[in-house]
C-alpha cells in the first residue's frame, strides 16, 4: 500500500488552521493502520472541519449538520465492514449534534468518532461553540460567552463511553497514536482534539494549548473511571492529552441477535420460504 | 353484512377480543373489515371497534349496528341509538338495562371462576358466534395465534361457556374468505417492506405508526432486519439514509409530527440522491393534535416539505392491498430514481384490519446495482434521464461520494453557477421518468355518471361503498376516482373524466380540500363543491350519501 | 393560602400509576413554599407525565414532545417573577429533548425540572426509553435493550447542572422536602424521580424501588463533585436518594447583562431616544 | 449612475473597503446600492461586491461595469469582460497589465508602509473617490463609525494616499441622498423588530440570516433585548415561543435547513394561538445547497409546513423599505391574529445595502392586551372572528393555558369530535380577518400595458428597473406586479391586471415557479411564460430584459 493512497485534496480551510494538521495525522494513522480508502467511510456534517471527507481519498458521506453520527453509525450496521469514522466540528458533534453524541454513546456502535474542538463555530463566522470558554467575546456572545462550557471528555464518560480521549494537532505524533487506537477500539471511540482555528479563536490559540497541554503517560490508568472523571475535569492550566478513559464494552453488533456472527446487514436476506411463512401467519 | 361494535374502557381489554372475533369470524368464511377507535390514554375512557363481516368483500366501516358488546356501561349510552331495528346489546348481567335486544351474560362472574376477569370479553366473543350461527371450530388455532401460551387454556374455556350460553338469532353468512388473509394496514405495509428486500428501519415511536415498528421488530430476527428506536426523528431519517447509502434497504415511519422533525433530511436525500422510503401514517394536527385519530391533512406539507427544489414522489395508500403492493413498489422507485418515497398512510387504513386476496410474491424482484461504465466513476454524472450510477461504498474498488451541498460530477462541494444549473436540471429530469411510471387513479362505477366523487388514499373504502350505493337507487348516476400515486399527480384519466362530469365533488378527510387545491394547481380543474370531514373519525360511506343527498335537497 | 389553591382535575392515568403520588408531593411542596398558583408555570412536553400541568390549577404550558425544556426556560427568562416548572417523561427530557437537557444545563436558568422517571415511554405503550434497563423487553426491543441505559444523575452533573437530585414517588415525605429544595434553588435544579408505571414496566416496580432506595443522611456532602459522581455511579442494588451534587452557580439572569437587576424582560422597552439613535447610526 | 466591482480573496478585506467606499459616497449625496457574493469559506476563493451609486433611486445591481478595484488578479480575470467602454481596472502595480483602462496603484507597497498590508484596499478606496471627483470630507466619520478605534489613523492616512494617487476620470454625480439611510435588508429588518417591541430573539448561527442575529446582539444592551444563540433551531423557535407566550415579544430567524427544523413548533404556534414571528432568509438548497448564494425556493415549503391545517401569514420582503415596515406588521398581526407570521427574505436582499428614506417612526404603536371579559377566563373561548382573549400569565389573576394536543375552550385536551371542529373553524375564522388586512402587490409600469411581469420578494429591485428599460424602447408596454404579501395571495390587482395583460411572465429565483403554481391553484390564472434563475445569482434587470428580447426574437 502506498502513500498516495489516502491522497489529499486542495482544501477551503485558512492558512495556518489546525485543521491541517488534523488531516495529516489522520492520513498517517488510516496508512499506518493498512486501511485501503475504498474500505473506509468518511462522515462529516456540516463546518468547516465536517468538509474533511472532501479532502481525503476514502468513500465519503457529507450530511447535515449536526447529523454525522447517525448517519455513521447506521452505515456501519449496514456494513461493519466498513471503518466508518466520523471527523467533524464541535459545533457539529456537540451543539446541534448533542443528542445524538449523548445516545450514539449509548449504542456502542464501532465506529470513531473525531471532534475538530476549535471552541467556536468557524464557518459561520465565530459564534461561541458548546466548548466556548467563559466569556469568549464574540459578534453574538457580546458581552462574552456566559454559558457554562461543555466538558465532551466528562461528558462523553458519564454517557457511557468505552474509549474516550483527548489530543492536540500541536502534538502530532501523539495524535496519530491516539487516533490509531481509536480507530482500532470496537466500539464507539470519541477523541476530543484541539484544533486552533487561527481565524475567529483568538483566545484558544497554538501557543494557549501549548502552555497547557501535556501527555498522560504510562503510569495513568485509563480504566478507573472515577479517576478518568477526575482527570477529565482538570481543565484550567492543565490540560491532559491521551486515552482519558477506556473500558471494554460489548459492541452494537455484538449485542444485537440480528447482525451478531451474521454476514453483514447488506449482504443478508429474508428468505423466500420464510416470507411465505410471514403472509400465511395472516391466513 | 353484520356490524358489530366491542366497547369498554382502555385496559379492559377491547383489543383481545375484537382479535379473538375478527379471526374467528373470518376462518369461518367471512370477509371482515374492523375499523379501531380509541383515546390516547392507557387506562380509563372509552375505546371501541366495529367488526363488519359477511360473504361479500367489506372495505369500509359503517354507522349502522346489528349489535354491540358492551364490556361498561358507557359503550351502550354511546352507541345504541345506532343499534338496527333487530339487533342487539351483549352485557353483564350487572347491567340494569331491559328490552327486547338485550343479551345479558354473566360475563363478569364466570371470568372470575375461571380465575381472571379479563377473560370476560372472550366469554362475549364466544357467545357472539353462537348468535351468528359460526361454530368454533378454529377457535384453538386462533387463540394459540393470538394469545401468549400462558392464556390459551382459559380463554378456550371462555369461549365455550360464551358459546353454550345463547342460542343462534342471526342467520349464518357463508363466505369463501378462510384462505384470503385478515391484518392491519400498517401489517400490510410493514410485510410489504418485507418483501421489497428492508434491511433497516429507523423510528421514533408515534402514534399510529408504531404498528409498523412492533411488527417489523417482532419478525427482525427471523427476516433479519434491523429495527432501530431512534434518539428521535432526526436521528430516524438520517441513520435509514446512512444505511441506504451503504447498501441496505432502508426505510423510516412517523407521523406528521416525526415527519416535521425529517423535512430537512428529506432534502438531503433528495440532494444527495440516497434512496429512501419514508412512511407517513396521518393522524389530526396541528402539532399533537388527536395522537390516536385519523385524518388526511398532511399532503400539501409532503409535497413541498423542505427548503429549495427536487423530485420526490408521494404515493397514498387507499387500502390494504395498496400497503403491501405500494410499499413494494415504493422502494423501487426509490432507488430507480435515488429518490425519496413517501408513502402517506393514515390511522384509519393503519389500524384496522381488512381481509385481503393472499399476497402475491410473483414479479416481486431485487433489482441490483448494474453499473457498468468504464473510465472514471462519477456518482453524480450528468446523464440524459437525470440518474446517475450509483454503487455502494466498500463494494468496489470505486470511491462513493455522497453530499449535502450542491456538487459537481464527483460529489464535490462546487460554487459553480454553471454547475449549480446542470445538477438541478440532472435532478429535475426524473420527473419526465417518474411521469412514464404513474398509475392513474382508480375509477369506480359506470361511465353513464354524472357526478363525480374524487378522493385519495383511505377513503376509498368509504367512496367504494358510497357509490354503490349511490347508484343502487339513483341508476349509475355517480362515479368515484381514488388517486393512489398522488404526487406527481397523474392527469390524464382526471381531465378524461372531468370533461365528462356534471358535477365534481372532492371528498377529503381535512378541513381545507388540499387534493383539490393540488388538482386545481395542476390542472386548472376547479371542484364544484367538497365533502370533507375532520372531526377525527374517518367518513362512513353512508355519511358521504347523507351529504350528497343534503346537497341535492338545497 | 388554603389547600384547594392547587387542586387536581381527573387524570388520565391508570390506576396504581406512580404519577399520582408525584402530583400529590408537587401540589404539597408547592402548598408549603406558598406559592400562588398564578404566579406559577407549569410546562410539559408530550407524554403521560407531561400531562401533569393539565392536573393542577396553575399556569400551564404543554408544549411539544422532547420541546419542555427551551420553552420553560425562554418563559423564565422573559419573566423572572414567574415559578417555572418542568414536569415532564424521562423520554420526553432525555430522550427527544436530550440536546435540550444537555444545553440547557449550561445556561442555568432559575427553573426546576423533574423527570418523572418510569424507566418506559409510557403514553406510547411501553417502548424502551434512555433509562431502561439492560435486556428490558417490549414490544420494539423483542430481544431486549441493548443500548447501555442513561444515568441522567450523572449525566446532569456532568453537563454542569448545580443541583442534582433523586427522588423517589414511594418515598413522598422525603420527595416534597427535594421538590421545594429544588424550586428554591437559584439555577436550574433536575429532580429525576422513580416512578413506576404499572402498565408496562413490570421491572421497575414499586417493590424494586423499596428494595433498592435509601436516602442520603446528613454525613452526605453534596458538594463534592468527585463524590456526587461516584454516588451518581450507584445504580445496581442501592439507588441514592437525596440531593446528589449542589453547588452555587451564578444563574443566567446574573451573568445576563440585559436582564441582571432590571425589571423582568417582559416589561423592558427600548426606549424612543435609542431608538431614533439606531436609525440615525445609519444615516 | 455608475457601477463598480471590489473583488479579492476572502480575507483580504473587500467587505470592509466596500463598506468604507459605499459609505463615503453616500455621505457624499449619492444614492448607494451594494450587493454581495461570497463563497462558503473564511479565507482564500473568490468574493466580490458590487457598489452601484448615483443620484437617482437605484434599488437593484448591473451586470455593466464601470470599474473594477481588484485585490487579486482573479478578480481581473472573473470579471473584466464586464467593464463598459471608459471604465477603468484598479489593482496593485505588481499585476502585469496593460491598457488604457488599467489603473495601477502601489497600493501593497504603500501599505507595507503604513505598516498593515491590510489597508491596501483602503487606498483603493481613497482613489475611487478621487476619480469620481468625491470628496473625503466626511472620511473621518465613516471610518470613525465603521472600525475599531486602533485602526482609524492608519486608514485615514491609507485613505489619503489612495485619493492623491489618482486623478478625477468621471463626472461627480451629485444626488440628495446624504440624509437618507444606508443599511443591509438584514439590518433593517433588526431595527424593524427592535421598532416593533422585540425583547426577545433566539436563532442558532445560519448563512445567511446571522447578520440579523449580530445587529441585534450588538444592540442588546441598549435596547433591551436578550439575544439567545440556542443549541440547535427546535431549541430556537420552542423557545421563542416560551418567551412569547409569557409575555416577551419573540422572533426567531434562520435559513431553509433551520426552518426545516422549526417546522412541527410552527404547527405548534398555530394551535396553541401563540403570536410569532419567523424569518427564513432563503438561499439555495436543498439541504445545505449552496450557504451563501441566494434564491427564492421556500415559498411551497413555508406556506403549507407542518402537519395538519392552521392559519398562518407569509410576507415577503421587497426591498430594505419593507424590511423595516414590513416586520413591524409582521408583529402586530401575529400578536393580533396569535398566528406565526413568516417573513421571506433571501441572502440577496439581506446581504445587499441600499438607501432608504430615514424610517418613520409614527404610527409605530405597541398595541396593549385588551382582555376585558367578566366571568370565567378562557383562553380558547369561542368567538365570532376566531381570536380568543389572550393573557399574560402571572400578569393577571387568571390562569393562563397553552396546549399543543387539541384542546377545549380552557386549553384542556379534548378528545370530543365536536370540540374538535369548532376549534379547527375558530382557528380558521382569522383567515377571514386576515384577508382584510391583505396588501395587494405593487404595481408598476404604466396602464396601457401588454406584457404583465409578476414577482416577489426580492426581485423587486431587478424587475423595477427592467420594467422601466423595457417601457424606454417599447414605449409602456410592459409592467411589473410584485407581491409582498404572499399568503394569503391577495387577488384584486392580480386578477384585474391580469385581465387587461396580453401576457403575463412570472419572473421567480427558483427552478420551477412557485408563485405561478401558488397562483394557479388560488386563482386558476395560467401564465404563458416564466423567467426563471436558480444558479444562486440574483438576476439584474439586464437579465430580465434580455430574457424578454430573447422570447420576442423567437
Ligand atoms: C440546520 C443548520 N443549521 C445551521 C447551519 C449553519 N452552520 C454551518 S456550519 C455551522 C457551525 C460550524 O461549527 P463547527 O461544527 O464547530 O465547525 P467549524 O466550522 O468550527 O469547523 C453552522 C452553525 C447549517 N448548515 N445547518
Ligand atoms: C415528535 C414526536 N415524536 C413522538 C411522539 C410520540 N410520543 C408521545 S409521548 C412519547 C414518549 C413518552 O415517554 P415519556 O416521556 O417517558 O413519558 P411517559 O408517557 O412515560 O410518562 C412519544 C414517543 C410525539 N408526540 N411527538
Ligand atoms: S475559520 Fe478557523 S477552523 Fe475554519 S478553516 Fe479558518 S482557521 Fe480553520
Ligand atoms: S402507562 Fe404507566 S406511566 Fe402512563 S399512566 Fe399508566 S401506569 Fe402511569
Ligand atoms: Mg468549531
Ligand atoms: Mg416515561
Amino acid at each position: 500500500m502506498s502513500e498516495n493512497d489516502f491522497s489529499t485534496y486542495e482544501t477551503a480551510w485558512c492558512p495556518g488552521c489546525g485543521n491541517f494538521g488534523l488531516l495529516n495525522c489522520l492520513k498517517k494513522a488510516l496508512e499506518e493502520l493498512e486501511k485501503s480508502p475504498e474500505d473506509v467511510l468518511m462522515v462529516g456534517g456540516i463546518g468547516q472541519a465536517a468538509k474533511i471527507p472532501q479532502y481525503i481519498s476514502a468513500n465519503s458521506f457529507c450530511g447535515l449538520h449536526g447529523r454525522a453520527l447517525p448517519a455513521a453509525v447506521a452505515a456501519k450496521i449496514a456494513n461493519e465492514k466498513l471503518t466508518v469514522i466520523v471527523s467533524t466540528g464541535d459545533g457539529d458533534s456537540y451543539g446541534e449534534g448533542g443528542n445524538h453524541f449523548i445516545h450514539n454513546i449509548r449504542r456502542n456502535v464501532n465506529i470513531t468518532h473525531f471532534v475538530h474542538d476549535n471552541q467556536v463555530y468557524g464557518l459561520t463566522k465565530g459564534q461561541a461553540s458548546p466548548t466556548s470558554g467563559s466569556g469568549f467575546v464574540t459578534s453574538v456572545q457580546v458581552s462574552g460567552n456566559i454559558n457554562t462550557p461543555m466538558n465532551p471528555v466528562l461528558l462523553a464518560i458519564a454517557a457511557g463511553a468505552g474509549f474516550v480521549g483527548r489530543g492536540f494537532v500541536g502534538n502530532p505524533g501523539h495524535l496519530v497514536s491516539l487516533m490509531k487506537q481509536a480507530i482500532e477500539y470496537g466500539g464507539y471511540a470519541l477523541v476530543d482534539i484541539f484544533q486552533p482555528c487561527v481565524s475567529f479563536n483568538k483566545v484558544n490559540t497554538y501557543a494557549y494549548y501549548k502552555e497547557r497541554v501535556y501527555e498522560l503517560d504510562e503510569d495513568y490508568n485509563p480504566s478507573d473511571k472515577i479517576k478518568a472523571m477526575e482527570k477529565a475535569l482538570e481543565d484550567g492550566d492543565k490540560l491532559p492529552l491521551g486515552v482519558i478513559y477506556r473500558e471494554k464494552l460489548t459492541s452494537y453488533h455484538d449485542r444485537n441477535p440480528v447482525l451478531k456472527g451474521k454476514t453483514p446487514l447488506l449482504d443478508q436476506k429474508t428468505s423466500d420460504a420464510v416470507l411465505k411463512k410471514l403472509i400465511a401467519e395472516f391466513s | 353484512m353484520y356490524n358489530l361494535l366491542i366497547g369498554g374502557a382502555a385496559g379492559q381489554g377491547v383489543d383481545t377480543i375484537v382479535e379473538i372475533l375478527e379471526k374467528l369470524l373470518k376462518k369461518s368464511g367471512n370477509c371482515v373489515f374492523t375499523a379501531r377507535d380509541f383515546m390516547s390514554r392507557v387506562r380509563g375512557g372509552h375505546n371501541f371497534s366495529t367488526i363488519r363481516f359477511g360473504n361479500e368483500m367489506i372495505q369500509s366501516h359503517s354507522n349502522k349496528l346489528d349489535g354491540i358488546i358492551a364490556l361498561n356501561e358507557e359503550t351502550i349510552q354511546f352507541h345504541k341509538d345506532r343499534v338496527s331495528a333487530g339487533g342487539f346489546i351483549m352485557c353483564d348481567s350487572k347491567i340494569s338495562l331491559e328490552g327486547p335486544g338485550i343479551i345479558k351474560i354473566d360475563m363478569e362472574k364466570a371470568s372470575k371462576e375461571l380465575g381472571n376477569p379479563h377473560v370476560a370479553g372472550t366469554i362475549a366473543a364466544g357467545a357472539v358466534m353462537k348468535l351468528f350461527g359460526q361454530s368454533l371450530k378454529d377457535s384453538d388455532e386462533v387463540i394459540e395465534n393470538s394469545l401468549n401460551e400462558k392464556y390459551w387454556k382459559i380463554n378456550k374455556e371462555a369461549l365455550k361457556i360464551g358459546f353454550d350460553s345463547v342460542e343462534k338469532r342471526f342467520d349464518a353468512v357463508k363466505g369463501d374468505f378462510k384462505d384470503w388473509m385478515l391484518l392491519s394496514g400498517s401489517q400490510a405495509l410493514a410485510l410489504g417492506s418485507i418483501a421489497a428486500g428492508l434491511r433497516f428501519y429507523s423510528a421514533y415511536p408515534m402514534s399510529p405508526s408504531t404498528p409498523i415498528m412492533v411488527y417489523l421488530a417482532s419478525k427482525s430476527k427471523e427476516a433479519n432486519i434491523v429495527v432501530e428506536q431512534a434518539e428521535d426523528e432526526i436521528a430516524a431519517i438520517n441513520m435509514a439514509l446512512g444505511a441506504s447509502f451503504a447498501g441496505a434497504r432502508a426505510m423510516t415511519g412517523t407521523s406528521g409530527g416525526g415527519f416535521s422533525l425529517m423535512v430537512e433530511a428529506l432534502g438531503f436525500s433528495g440532494i444527495a440522491e440516497i434512496p429512501l422510503v419514508i412512511v407517513d401514517v396521518q393522524r389530526p394536527g396541528p402539532a399533537t393534535g388527536l395522537p390516536t385519530r385519523t385524518e388526511q391533512s398532511d399532503l400539501k406539507f409532503v409535497i413541498s416539505a423542505s427548503q429549495g427544489e427536487f423530485p420526490r414522489m408521494v404515493i397514498a395508500l387507499r387500502n390494504h392491498r395498496d400497503s403491501f403492493y405500494q410499499t413494494i413498489r415504493a422502494f423501487h422507485l426509490a432507488e430507480k430514481y435515488q429518490i425519496p418515497v413517501i408513502i402517506l398512510s393514515d390511522q384509519y387504513l393503519g389500524d384496522s384490519s381488512a381481509t385481503v386476496e393472499p399476497f402475491d410474491l410473483e414479479g416481486i424482484k431485487e433489482e441490483t446495482e448494474t453499473y457498468k461504465d468504464k473510465g472514471e466513476y462519477l456518482r453524480y454524472r450528468l446523464t440524459e434521464n437525470g440518474v446517475s450510477p450509483r454503487l455502494i461504498p466498500g463494494k468496489t474498488k470505486h470511491l462513493v461520494s455522497s453530499d449535502s451541498d450542491e456538487h459537481d460530477e464527483h460529489g464535490r462541494i462546487t460554487e459553480s453557477a454553471e454547475v449549480r444549473v446542470q445538477m438541478v436540471d440532472k435532478r429535475m429530469k426524473k420527473l419526465d421518468g417518474l411521469a412514464k411510471e404513474l398509475q392513474e387513479p382508480e375509477f369506480i362505477g359506470d361511465k353513464s355518471f354524472k357526478t363525480l366523487l374524487v378522493g385519495w388514499g383511505s377513503t376509498y373504502g368509504p367512496l367504494a361503498e358510497a357509490v354503490r350505493i349511490l347508484n343502487s337507487s339513483k341508476k349509475n348516476q355517480y362515479a368515484a376516482l381514488i388517486f393512489g400515486d398522488i404526487y406527481p399527480l397523474p392527469q390524464k384519466t382526471l381531465l378524461d373524466k372531468a370533461k365528462k362530469a356534471e358535477r365534481i365533488i372532492n371528498v377529503e378527510q381535512n378541513a381545507t380540500g388540499q387534493l383539490a387545491a393540488l388538482i386545481r394547481e395542476q390542472t386548472g380543474l376547479v371542484f364544484d363543491s367538497a365533502i370533507l370531514k375532520y372531526d377525527g373519525r374517518q367518513m362512513t360511506s353512508e355519511d358521504i350519501v347523507a351529504r350528497i343527498e343534503s346537497e341535492a335537497k338545497k
